[in-house]
């Protein structure tokens, strides 16, 4: 497999740098290979801790429980992550929207109109799905970013015009609730994340609520890849714009 | 007969390798986005092989959250990544060929 | 779970056209072929492998996967090779 | 009727890890970057039919609704961007890494 795959970058003549680099890597993988294969499989896991403390996390779900209970530090991390990707973005270019305004074909503003409200019902549903079953903020958010990709390649012309300072809301909601939770409880029950147990279901509910519209807001913003006009400090008039706004 | 982990850890790594050499080796900036997604994906590949029981036993949660949370975080690092390779070849292009240009596309 | 297999073969008979295809809209229209392909075999696998969850996979799926070729159609597609400066929109 | 099951079973694997790993190849190794970037959006759908598989229900509902609806769409745009600078990146047979000295002159 991996001695074909460089025959159409080695053009003219063989690199002796792209060889060593070949070899090393045949090495590397052929060690790793060695140790999947010496691994024993079936390796006892954590299902069963997992499965033990589930009724103590306020969902039925493991995964969500292990997300957004056990290794919720981690996930808090991560849509801070989300939200550095964007602001990573938003310092890098602004908005080239590049919209043809009054062009837009019925056939696409028809599946505009019978898409994405059902996105946005099947994203709802997904987060509220996460607490018992598969589903939770991450798909619901990605079924979300979804719907917003969608109206922004059909160029609405209200997109535009998506005022900046809701969708800069929209984007801190996730790590705001979260980090308010959070610190609730730092102050509730002495621990960082240690949830309540009798509040448990409905905060991880509203935290999973929060983060999936954030998520969404922040994969539409990825989308648009630029800095919204209508600045915080620089009031202009706004030429492009960014976001699906306000759901 | 090779059991379901071990074939699918070991396409995981194989995806791993091809990943890490065409981002060595190939020079497009896309290409080499491409390639680190690959390799994510051979990642994700390997973790969710490990928590795969055979039979109907328990799936193991943890990798499947850390996975879950990994595919979040490689979609924006991609995104970003995309900006920053567009960036790269607006800037470069600008500077290198046509510097007459310059006011109007890098005007923002 | 056979009948998953078949279409995972139609699948693949797909690939031969991105390979091959001719223009980019082959290409992407193979691609979308995957998408309505995945669909039938996540249903398939989810009555193969007896969970009712994957039956919300199958349904993400056939909502998410018409985007790419959306995408493509309002962003990518160019009407020819020739045009070099248009914005390859209709 | 087990047996059969599991014999379709590992071929229905088989056929998967090979049209993955054929995918990775393909889409690493063509010179046109439009279609490396169609085949990474089939890559991703094929990928959430391994975690249908590997029974990760979640792991495959979000990858099912990022490769297939948010990754493809960015890689486009992306290609899309990079070719307003420079128009013939996707044309067949181009040479992916040329140099940008000989680019056309229109922006």
């Amino acid at each position: 497999m991996l001695t074909t795959a460089p025959a159409k970058y080695r053009r003219k003549r063989i690199d002796p740098l792209v060889v060593l680099v070949f070899f090393l890597l045949a090495g590397v993988t052929a060690m790793l290979g060695r140790t999947i294969c010496i691994m024993p499989q079936q390796m006892p896991g954590l299902e069963n801790e997992v499965a033990r403390h589930l009724h103590n996390s306020g969902v039925a779900s493991p995964v969500t429980a292990v997300l957004l209970n056990f290794r919720g530090y981690d996930t808090l991390l991560e849509v801070m992550v989300l939200f550095l990707a964007v602001l990573g973005v938003w310092s890098l270019t602004r908005a080239t929207f590049v919209g043809y305004m009054g062009d837009v074909s019925p056939v696409q503003l028809a599946m505009v109109r019978l898409l994405a409200p059902f996105m946005f019902l099947v994203a709802a549903y997904l987060v509220w799905q996460g607490s018992h079953l598969a589903g939770g903020a991450f798909q619901g958010g990605a079924v979300l970013g979804g719907a917003g990709v969608l109206m922004l390649i059909t160029d609405l012309p209200w997109l535009p015009m998506v005022p900046a300072r809701p969708l800069r809301c929209g984007l801190a909601l996730g790590p705001v609730v979260f980090l308010s939770v959070a610190l609730g409880c730092l102050i509730w029950s002495g621990g960082f994340l240690v949830y309540p147990l009798q509040a448990a279901a409905f905060l991880l509910v509203l935290i999973e609520a929060a983060c999936a519209l954030s998520i969404g807001l922040t994969l539409a913003a990825l989308f648009v890849g630029g800095r919204p006009y209508g600045e915080l400090m620089e009031e202009q008039p706004y030429e492009g714009g960014s976001g699906q706004g306000d759901e | 007969m090779m059991s379901t982990n071990l074939l699918y850890s070991l396409t995981g790594l194989v995806l791993f390798a091809l990943g890490l050499y065409a981002l060595i080796v190939c020079s497009h900036l896309l290409r080499k986005i491409l390639a680190s997604n690959i390799m994510s994906s051979g990642v994700f590949l390997m973790l969710v092989s490990t928590a795969y029981r055979a039979g109907n036993g328990k799936i193991d949660p943890v990798p499947h959250a850390m996975v879950l949370t990994g595919i979040v975080v490689s979609v924006s690092a991609t995104a970003l990544a995309l900006v920053l390779a567009c960036r790269v070849q607006e800037t470069s292009n600008v500077t290198l060929v046509r510097e007459e240009y310059q006011h109007d596309t890098s005007g923002a | 779970m056979v009948f998953a297999l078949v279409l995972l073969f139609a699948v693949v008979a797909g690939l031969v056209r991105i390979l091959k295809g001719p223009t980019a809209a082959d290409r992407m229209l193979a691609a979308q072929l995957f998408g309505t392909c995945g669909v039938a075999i996540i249903l398939l696998l989810a009555k193969g492998l007896d969970a009712v969850v994957l039956l919300d996979v199958a349904l993400v799926f056939a909502l998410l996967t018409a985007l790419a070729t959306t995408t493509f159609v309002r962003r990518t597609w160019y009407a020819g090779p020739e045009e070099e400066g248009s914005d390859g929109e209709f | 009727m087990v047996a059969e099951m599991t014999y379709i079973m590992a071929g229905f694997d088989m056929l998967l890890v090979a049209t993955l790993l054929w995918l990775a190849w393909r889409l690493l190794s063509t010179p046109d970057i439009f279609k490396a970037v169609v085949l990474f959006i089939c890559f991703g759908l094929v990928m959430a039919l391994a975690w249908v598989r590997l029974r990760a229900p979640d792991v495959a509902l979000a990858e099912a609704a990022i490769g297939a609806g948010i990754t493809g769409p960015l890689f486009l745009a992306a290609l899309r961007r990079m070719e307003r600078l420079s128009k013939e990146e996707r044309r067949l047979d181009f040479e992916e890494d040329r140099d940008a000295d000989h680019s056309p002159g229109k922006v």
